[in-house]
């Protein structure tokens, strides 16, 4: 469970994220929503440890992990597909694969099957440079190689952007599935508001670094949404 | 001039008693004994010298080969306490004695106690030519070539007959080849025309530089038209396989300079060329790679026994990695990982460092050379033919350059630490969400490539200066060959190594040194406007972005 | 207390630090002799040290700190040529005093400056005389190598002209010049090997300045020439450098030399004693620029006592004709040109890094400011005193006062 | 000093006469014909035909690494083909002509990463995109009009970021870049626009507005649109290209591409 | 937003009022009152300054436009030249040749014609490449087109083959290394690794009299700030933003229709030209110009000057320059054996502390008080928030 509370975060004297709480549940999908520029994606960075946060606490899995380094929280079962996809982009992709074998036990390091079924691209490009990928294969690689970590926690940054439709539907079955499987927590951060309804279990909805409005998904409703995604 | 009371005490008591009877130090055309003309060689003069040697030479006495050797070497001693003439060793640090009369040990001594015999190089070729007269019968075969191969330029009648006789005698192929040489030699001039037409074809078959100067001087003194035309022919035969071997000694010296090259820019290409780091102290790791077999060096020298050495050089390996890895850790966690993705800062705060590693090396050590001894298994050359020789330091220095790059690629390619290393370094912020830990990761890769520096030390250390300004003779180069090679590519870097050493090597000859070098770096220039990302570029779509 | 300023200019960082921290060293050396031995016209010797960094530019400006700013009498500096052409104006501008302690291509007498080195008729000519001769092997076949610098180039230039009156051919000297700290000696010692195994007795005649010498005597030796079939004979490879390498199998190459660490006399033992003493380390040795130091420093402490005043006008007047017994065991004389008279020494090198004196002249000789074999420097004169007063002239400055 | 630049010229002069070819499509604002290309032996481009007319308003779907990208990358000259005919106007052969040429011939570019100039401020990478000379003299030299004062005003509004003007672009976040770059396409204004990806990132509302700006945009200026958003590829209405590994897999209407078999198949999914 | 709109497009001036307030105050007390403190006080006097303090004020503003040369095209441009010496030594050289020309008989041999270190390696007459230099205004010429038309042939190649980033900077130190290793050469006629030196007069001044050293030093001041208000208008024009533009995404410039070949080469041998004015002035203060100047390690020294002083700002080059050299004066006497230690902890010292070079903590502590400012309001806010 994923318990932040009271984050404040500043780019220099620009004040991002304003006391913003987010929470996760396993099996659970919690949905961020908002505008551009209302700090979705600075919210992301403070949870895995990218950017230090003023103040406010990150509680995972019962433990304090705001003053943890990145890497630490990797090896604690946090992952995150970044907005945009920042591929690794003189590794091959399986190289790229294989960089999220690192926080994982000796034993346990082994890149599944399952990852190329869901991405079949990606076996057929195996040894292409990452960096040589269409953006949307790349983007695929994001999502692939954030699973290689067998994260608990799972924080996707607009993971649809530039993915073709189908492969679109083929992403929500799997974000479904692994919330179903329950052993993991999801937060998405998404612009394609259908795409998030779908999934959502629960959302909270950001303007100018602010929660405007959180909830339950079932309390998602089109005028919120009106009220603060329209211009 | 000896005084008799001094050769009391080299003499057994027989000799001594002949001795005082009256024999005349050297020179005298009666027959002297082995003693009495070795006292001959205590004179100041070089004259005298010689004159003692030829007495000792005339005697025929094989005992008088290691005198002649340890005087050529500058190890016949007086003992400054009662003047006895003694052949030294070292031992540690003392010097340990043997008797020149029958080659008993007299103990060993500290060599302050000692004051050793001079002679002129004029002697020493004396010396050479004596010892190889009576190394002839002497019963090691190398002994035996090597004197052989000594009498082919100045042989006399007298050491032709000797060489005959010991030609007659010889049983084995490679010595009596070199023996067969030295005679046809010594038969180029024989008043037969016949036997200098056996002598030329003999002499034909080699392709050494002294024959040829020998078929040379022939050929302008010869009249014989015949012989004339088999002295061309042989000459012209040895010229062809002479130039020939003088293109493969190009081509051998290129690989060699490009090895040097490489050495120094092989810690570099990781750095700089996987971390992307520009570190300008680089030259300063492989000066204290250098210092450190120094160190190891003089620690052997204090602490071991003198056979050990030879092994010092190997011990220096692992010992500069380590300093220099430790060093390089240092830098990276008190300085370059602030500067991460700033490289231009890291130039200068690496700037910064180099300057004080130079100048505490300096104050440490001092400003001059320092000596590093080059083990007797790397010094000497293979020669193979014609002049050609390669230096045992160089092959050594080729193959361990080849054993460094083909470890970095095993570490970069092959292990998750080489995977690690390239992930930090081409997005660090994702590298870290991924749950590999950056900052272990850019220590212990900045360690390597400065441990490796240091190592590349060790080797350059057996072919130029140690010094505190050591680093800064390489750095230019390193850069230019890392970005010659193309930055990120170890393959880039081999190559691109190679060919500077092999394009500077086939200009050398024909431009000169220094036009040589500014037509290598005018042909860099050019080059790279041609592949403007060095020989073995990045490619695809991450390049030019 | 008032002091007399002593200003040291040597590089001691850069690529000249190698060589010229020594002699700072030995600056320091006399300079602290002196003041225990109750300093100088009653007052305490004080050395002013800066670091011009190998940088000529910079020896410029430190020249002109020490003389302005510090207000030294007299300045002991530098190595290279090049670093003396660049303090050369501001010592005359200042009208200062510099002795310049390394053996160098001549060509020149400043007012401003003492000479304590060599020039090249104390140390080439005698050197290559010494081959021919049968002593020295009857050498036929001569290499010139030297850095490209004016040094190697003026001193190889007269050596040229010498052997070429003294009958060799031109196919028989083949000339090679290197860059600064040329560290590749592969192809030139092949070529050595190559142009001395032709069937007459070669020798090379090494002008390669200060870091180019290790590698070069660590490729000669691993390729295996030995000295007695081509002997190297040097001109700027002294003890100090010979200590940076493993000499084992440099024996019998030669250097030629105003005075070796070898040599027995009081005066020498004297010297190496103090030297070991204030360095503070047994294995440190001793080398012909800092016998030149030595002599320097003496010859002006002695003309500072007798002009009674650091005045550098009345140095300079008592400088001349001033006797030092140097530690080469000759004594050795300061001319009007403003070079010394010294002898001349050539050595093997021995096992032990050490020279083996093997041939010496009779008794000083003296240098010559411009050398005789170039047409237009043969011409001019250095001298000093009345009537020349000029550093190069044809005729006397004062000739007509003479008559 | 004479300074070899293009920029110095008018488009199209000091061009080779071959470059200005045979009038052969004259009609069309973009021709491509046989393209190919291959990377380390992979096909990116097979074969690729497609003709936009002026004032035409073009989209263009299809799968992952169908190569849309890479044909607007030779299109602006960024990737040489290996084969083929890409003509400009009609008669412009741009395979022959550098990224800036080609630029200066009146072809603007977003690209589907944003990229704008991060250290600048949004005014200064507007000032930047603004049409006008290029040469080097002319820029050192070079003063803002009012009317591209207006067009930057009119840019800013449309693209939302009149409180940023002055802020560093490296600061905005990605769907603000995206803006900023969408933005400086219009001030450029260029006759060719080829938007790679426009409404990644964007929000429904967004999405929408975007399609109208297009809209109002198409027919004053040749438009060629990259999309995967099929609900904006709709609103745009206009006619669909899809591509799939390399080449044309189908043309048509919305509608007509939406329900071929193969496009579902390969695109859409079920 | 109009308004804000206007005000952002006005062309930018030179400098503000506060700029020019400062500059002409600087250029009042370096071009009148030094010359006048050294000139009218007596030698004894509190306010006399030292005879020696004023070639070595006029070399810091030589190398202080050496800096602001490099920091143009590193700056500004982007490309980090590790061969800006060569430019500078070239200008150097030019001046020395007419310096050397000026000499006449006066040389040690009294040749007429040759300089004494062509009498004596025996050269017969005087190269083709040495005539003209009798003449100031040739010379002068030769100042600026022989840095010039090597940047120009250079950039022209380099710029134009898309070579970047540290291949540039191994380009331009490969050059320069080149030269070094040309001009060493005696063969060359340019006085091998000696230089040129011993020069006597410039333009009929004595080079050592006190006056021509003052005017020399004016002058090097008075050009030190054409050259910078120069550089300030390159860098306040458009072409500064497209310059700034191609330093940070080359490729996306290309794509807006701006050839980054062309800015580059503006910039470069702009600044090669500077760079060259600087070696020209230099030389007649520091008396001798020779291949060292060439040497890779000096040209690695300006980038760094540039960098302490803060990189893209031009008076951070000027300032970084300065004190680097004022530090360096001061240490190799203050503490000869000790100083790269100092040197090398200060170069240390400064990127991990002023990332931004020394004119940067103006702008590190701006944002550090408003980060302050900011922090103290929100918590205020909170404050009263949590109050209600
Ligand atoms: N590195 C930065 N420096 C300064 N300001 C920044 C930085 N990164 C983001 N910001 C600002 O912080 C705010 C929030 O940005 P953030 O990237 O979190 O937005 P977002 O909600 O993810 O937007 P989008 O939907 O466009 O991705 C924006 O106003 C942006 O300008
Ligand atoms: N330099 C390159 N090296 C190797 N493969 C490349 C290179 N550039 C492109 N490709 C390949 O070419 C194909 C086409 O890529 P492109 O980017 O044009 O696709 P796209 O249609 O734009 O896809 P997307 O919708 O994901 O953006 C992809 O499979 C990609 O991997
Ligand atoms: N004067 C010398 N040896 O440079
Ligand atoms: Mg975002
Ligand atoms: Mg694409």
């Amino acid at each position: 469970m994923l318990q932040a509370a009271n984050l404040n975060l500043y780019y220099g004297a620009s004040h991002a994220l304003r006391d913003v709480a987010v929470s996760a549940e396993i099996g659970k999908i919690t949905c961020i929503l908002g505008r551009n520029g209302v700090g979705k994606t600075s919210l992301m960075r403070a949870l895995v440890g990218l950017q230090t946060v003023r103040s406010g606490s990150i509680m995972w899995e019962g433990q304090d992990i705001t003053a943890l380094k990145p890497h630490e929280r990797a090896k604690r079962g946090i992952a995150m597909v970044p907005q945009g996809r920042e591929i690794f982009p003189r590794l091959t992709v399986y190289e790229n694969l294989e960089t999220g074998l690192a926080p994982l036990p000796r034993g346990e390091r082994k890149i599944e099957d399952e990852i190329f079924a869901l991405f079949p691209v990606l076996h057929e490009m195996r040894n292409r440079r990452g960096g040589d990928l269409s953006g949307g294969q790349q983007q695929q690689l994001a999502i692939a190689r954030a699973l290689v970590t067998r994260p608990r926690l799972l924080l996707l940054d607009e993971p649809t952007e530039g993915i073709q439709p189908s492969i679109i539907k083929d992403i929500g079955r799997v974000i479904r599935d692994l919330a179903n499987r329950g052993t993991m927590a999801i937060v998405l951060v998404e612009q394609y508001f259908d795409f998030a309804r779908a999934l959502a279990d629960q959302f909270i909805l950001l303007q100018r670094g602010e929660v405007v409005v959180e909830g339950d998904a079932s309390r998602l409703d089109a005028d919120d949404v009106r009220r603060y995604l329209t211009v | 001039m000896a005084k008799p009371e001094d050769l009391q005490a080299i003499a057994v008591p027989e000799e001594a008693k002949a001795l005082l009877a009256g024999a005349g130090p050297a020179a005298s055309s009666e027959p002297v004994d082995f003693a009495t003309a070795l006292a001959g060689l205590k004179s100041d003069s070089f004259a005298d010298k010689g004159k003692a040697i030829d007495a000792l030479t005339a005697l025929g006495d094989v005992r008088a080969i290691p005198v002649f050797r340890a005087l050529a070497d500058g190890r016949l001693l007086l003992r400054k306490s009662d003047g006895l003439m003694v052949i030294g060793a070292p031992s540690g640090n003392e010097i340990a004695l043997t008797s020149p009369l029958d080659g008993s040990s007299l103990g060993a001594v500290s060599a302050g106690t000692l004051e050793p015999l001079f002679v002129n190089n004029n002697l020493r070729n004396v010396l050479r030519e004596a010892v190889g007269r009576l190394g002839l019968s002497s019963s090691d075969q190398a002994a035996r070539s090597m004197a052989a191969n000594a009498l082919l330029e100045n042989a006399t009648p007298e050491t032709v007959a000797l060489l005959r006789e010991a030609y007659g005698r010889e049983s084995v192929d490679g010595v009596k080849r070199v023996m067969a040489l030295s005679l046809a030699a010594a038969e180029i001039a024989h008043p037969d025309k016949v036997k200098r037409l056996d002598s030329i074809a003999v002499l034909g078959t080699a392709s050494d530089l002294r024959v040829r100067a020998l078929l040379q001087a022939r050929l302008n003194q010869e009249q014989d038209a015949d012989v004339k035309a088999a002295l061309v022919k042989a000459f012209d035969r040895m010229q062809t396989k002479i130039t020939l071997y003088s293109y493969v000694e190009n081509f051998i010296q290129g690989i060699s300079l490009g090895s040097v090259l490489l050495l120094a820019a092989v810690g570099l290409a990781i750095t700089f060329g996987v971390m992307g780091v520009i570190n300008m102290a680089h030259g300063e790791m492989i000066m204290l790679g250098a210092y450190s077999a120094y160190l190891t060096q003089e620690i052997f020298r204090a602490l071991l026994p003198p056979g050990w050495i030879g092994a010092y050089l190997i011990v220096a390996l692992p010992v500069a990695f380590l300093i220099a890895a430790a060093v390089g850790v240092a830098i990276e966690r008190g300085v370059i990982r602030f500067l991460y993705g700033r490289p231009l800062e890291t130039m200068l705060a690496t700037w910064g460092v180099s300057l004080c590693l130079q100048q505490a090396v300096r104050s440490i050590f001092g400003a001059t050379n320092k000596e590093v001894a080059n083990p007797s298994w790397m010094t000497g050359a293979i020669e193979v033919a014609g002049g050609l020789a390669v230096t045992w330091n160089r092959v050594y220095i080729i193959i361990f350059c080849f054993l460094v790059l083909g470890l970095i690629a095993l570490i970069l390619k092959r292990t998750a630490f080489g995977l690690h290393m390239r992930a930090v370094t081409q997005n660090r912020q994702m590298a870290a969400v991924m749950g590999i830990p950056t900052a272990r990761v850019d220590a212990m890769t900045f360690a390597l490539g400065s441990g490796i520096a240091g190592m590349a030390g060790v080797a350059l250390s057996q072919i130029g200066n140690v010094s505190p300004n050591l680093g800064t003779i390489y750095i230019v180069d390193s850069f230019l060959v890392v970005v010659f090679g193309g930055v990120g590519s170890l393959m880039g870097t081999l190559v691109g190594a190679l060919t500077l050493g092999v394009v500077n090597k086939i200009l050398e000859p024909v431009a000169g040194a220094v036009l040589g070098k500014v037509v290598v770096l005018v042909c860099i220039i050019l080059f790279i406007q041609k592949r403007p990302r060095g020989l073995f570029a990045a490619k695809g779509r991450s390049a030019d972005a | 207390q008032d002091t007399i300023k002593v200003g040291v200019l040597h590089s001691l960082s850069g690529t000249m630090a190698i060589s010229e921290t020594t002699l700072k060293d030995t600056v320091l050396m006399m300079v602290d002799d002196i003041n225990k031995k109750g300093g100088l016209l009653g007052k305490k010797v004080e050395a002013v040290v800066v670091d011009p960094a190998s940088n000529w530019p910079l020896f410029a400006e430190k020249a002109r700190e020490l003389i302005s700013k510090e207000k030294v009498s007299v300045v002991f500096g530098c190595w290279t040529s090049v670093s003396r052409k660049s303090v050369l104006p501001v010592f005359e501008e200042l009208n200062s005093m510099l002795f310049y302690p390394v053996q160098y291509e001549g060509e020149e007498s400043s007012k401003n400056v003492f000479y304590t080195g060599a020039a090249p008729n104390q140390q080439a000519i005698p050197a290559v005389e010494y081959l021919m001769s049968k002593e020295g092997g009857e050498v036929k076949r001569w290499v010139l190598a030297g850095t490209d610098y004016v040094y190697p180039r003026t001193t190889n230039k007269i050596l040229e002209s010498f052997l070429k009156a003294k009958g060799v051919k031109q196919e028989d000297i083949m000339i090679n010049y290197t860059p600064f700290g040329h560290s590749d000696w592969q192809t030139i010692v092949a070529d050595i090997k190559k142009f001395g195994s032709a069937g007459k007795k070669t020798a090379v005649v090494s002008t390669i300045n200060g870091d180019a010498n290790v590698p070069f005597y660590k490729e000669l030796s691993n390729a295996g020439i030995k000295a007695s079939d081509i002997p190297v004979v040097a001109f700027s490879v002294g003890e100090e450098e010979l200590a940076g390498i493993d000499t084992k199998d440099l024996v019998g190459h030669l250097a030629a030399w105003n005075y070796f660490q070898s040599v027995k006399n009081p005066t020498n033992d004297a010297f190496i004693k103090q030297w070991k003493t204030f360095i503070k380390n047994d294995k440190r040795v001793t080398n012909d620029p800092m016998e030149a130091t030595y002599i320097g420093f003496k010859m002006w402490a002695q003309a500072v006592a007798q002009a009674g005043t650091t005045n550098v006008d009345a140095v300079r007047q008592a400088m001349y004709g001033q006797k030092v017994k140097a530690p080469s065991g000759f004594t050795s004389v300061m001319n009007t040109n403003h070079h010394l008279s010294k002898p001349v020494l050539i050595g093997e090198i021995r096992p032990d890094g050490q020279f083996n004196t093997v041939w010496q002249t009779k008794g000083p000789v003296k240098a010559d400011a411009w050398s005789k074999f170039i047409p237009e420097s043969a011409k001019l004169t250095a001298d000093w005193t009345f009537p020349w007063v000029c550093g190069n002239c044809e005729k006397p400055k004062y000739a007509a006062l003479v008559n | 000093m004479p300074l070899p630049s293009p920029l110095l010229q008018p488009a199209t002069a000091g061009l080779s006469p071959d470059v200005v070819d045979r009038v052969r499509v004259s009609d069309t604002q973009l021709y491509l014909d046989g393209v190919s290309v291959s990377f380390d032996g992979f096909r990116a481009i097979n074969n690729l035909a497609l003709m936009v007319a002026p004032g035409e308003l073009r989209t263009i779907i299809g799968p992952n690494g169908a190569g849309k990208t890479t044909m607007m990358d030779i299109i602006t000259g960024k990737t040489k083909p290996d084969a083929g005919e890409v003509l400009f106007a009609g008669r412009i052969d741009l395979t022959r002509l550098d990224e800036v040429a080609i630029a200066n011939l009146g072809i603007g570019r977003k690209f589907q990463k944003p990229t704008v100039f991060e250290n600048l401020t949004v005014f200064e990478n507007f000032e930047l995109a603004l049409k006008s000379a290029r040469g080097a003299w002319k820029t050192l030299l070079g003063r803002l009009n009012s009317e591209a004062l207006d067009r930057i005003a009119w840019a800013l509004d449309t693209v939302g970021l009149e409180t940023k003007v002055e802020d560093i672009a490296g600061s905005l976040s990605h769907g603000q870049k995206q803006w900023l770059e969408i933005g400086m396409l219009l001030v450029q204004d260029t006759q060719l626009i080829l938007l790679d990806e426009p409404v990644a990132g964007m929000t429904d509302a967004e999405t929408k507005q975007t399609a109208e700006l297009i809209l109002t945009l198409k027919g004053e200026r040749t438009l060629v649109v990259v999309e995967h958003d099929m609900e904006f590829v709709r609103d745009l209405g206009a006619k669909v290209t899809v591509l799939h590994e390399g080449s044309v897999l189908s043309e048509g209407t919305v509608d007509h591409v939406q329900n071929d078999p193969r496009v579902i198949e390969v695109y859409l999914g079920r | 937003m109009r308004n804000q709109l206007e005000t952002l497009a006005k062309p930018r001036p030179l400098l503000d009022r506060r700029g020019w307030a400062a500059f002409l105050a600087i250029g009042f007390v370096l071009i009148v009152l030094v010359p006048l403190l050294n000139i009218l006080p007596g030698r004894g006097s509190m306010l006399h300054l030292s005879d020696y303090l004023i070639p070595l004020l006029g070399k810091y503003a030589c190398y202080a436009i050496l800096a602001l040369s490099l920091d143009l095209v590193w700056g500004y441009a982007g490309i980090l030249s590790l061969g800006h010496g060569a430019f500078f030594a070239l200008g150097g050289y030019a001046m020395g040749m007419y310096l050397m020309r000026q000499i006449g008989t006066r040389g040690v041999y009294g040749h007429p014609v040759l300089p004494d270190f062509m009498v004596f390696l025996n050269w017969k007459e005087l190269p083709w490449y040495w005539q003209g230099f009798d003449s100031f205004p040739f010379a002068m010429l030769m100042v600026l087109l022989a840095p010039g038309i090597l940047a120009l042939v250079l950039g022209w190649f380099a710029f134009r083959s898309r070579v970047t980033g540290v291949y540039i900077s191994i380009v331009t130190q490969a050059m320069t290394f080149a030269l070094l290793l040309a001009f060493f050469r005696n063969d060359m006629g340019f006085g091998g690794n000696n230089g040129l030196t011993d020069f006597k007069d410039i333009l009929g001044f004595p080079i050592q009299a006190p006056s021509t050293r003052i005017g020399l030093y004016v002058v090097s001041v008075i050009v030190l700030g054409l050259c910078f208000l120069l550089c300030r208008f390159v860098t306040q024009s458009k072409l500064g933003r497209v310059l700034l533009a191609v330093r940070d995404a080359e490729s996306r410039t290309r794509f807006l229709g701006y050839s980054p070949t062309a800015a580059k080469l503006f910039a470069f041998v702009l600044s090669a030209l500077l760079a060259g004015i600087a070696g020209a002035l230099y030389v007649p203060q520091v008396g001798i110009i020779n291949p060292g100047e060439f040497s890779p390690a000096n040209s690695i020294e300006i980038a760094i000057w540039v960098a302490v002083g803060g990189r893209g700002t031009l008076y951070g080059a000027i300032l970084g320059g300065v004190v680097i050299n004022l530090v360096k004066t001061w240490l190799t006497g203050a503490a000869p054996e000790l100083w790269l230690f100092v040197l090398g902890g200060l170069f240390i010292a400064s990127t991990l502390l002023f990332p931004k070079g020394i004119v940067g903590m103006v702008g590190q502590w701006k944002a550090w008080r408003d980060q302050k400012k900011a922090y103290a309001l929100d918590d205020k806010a909170a404050a009263e928030k949590g109050a209600e």
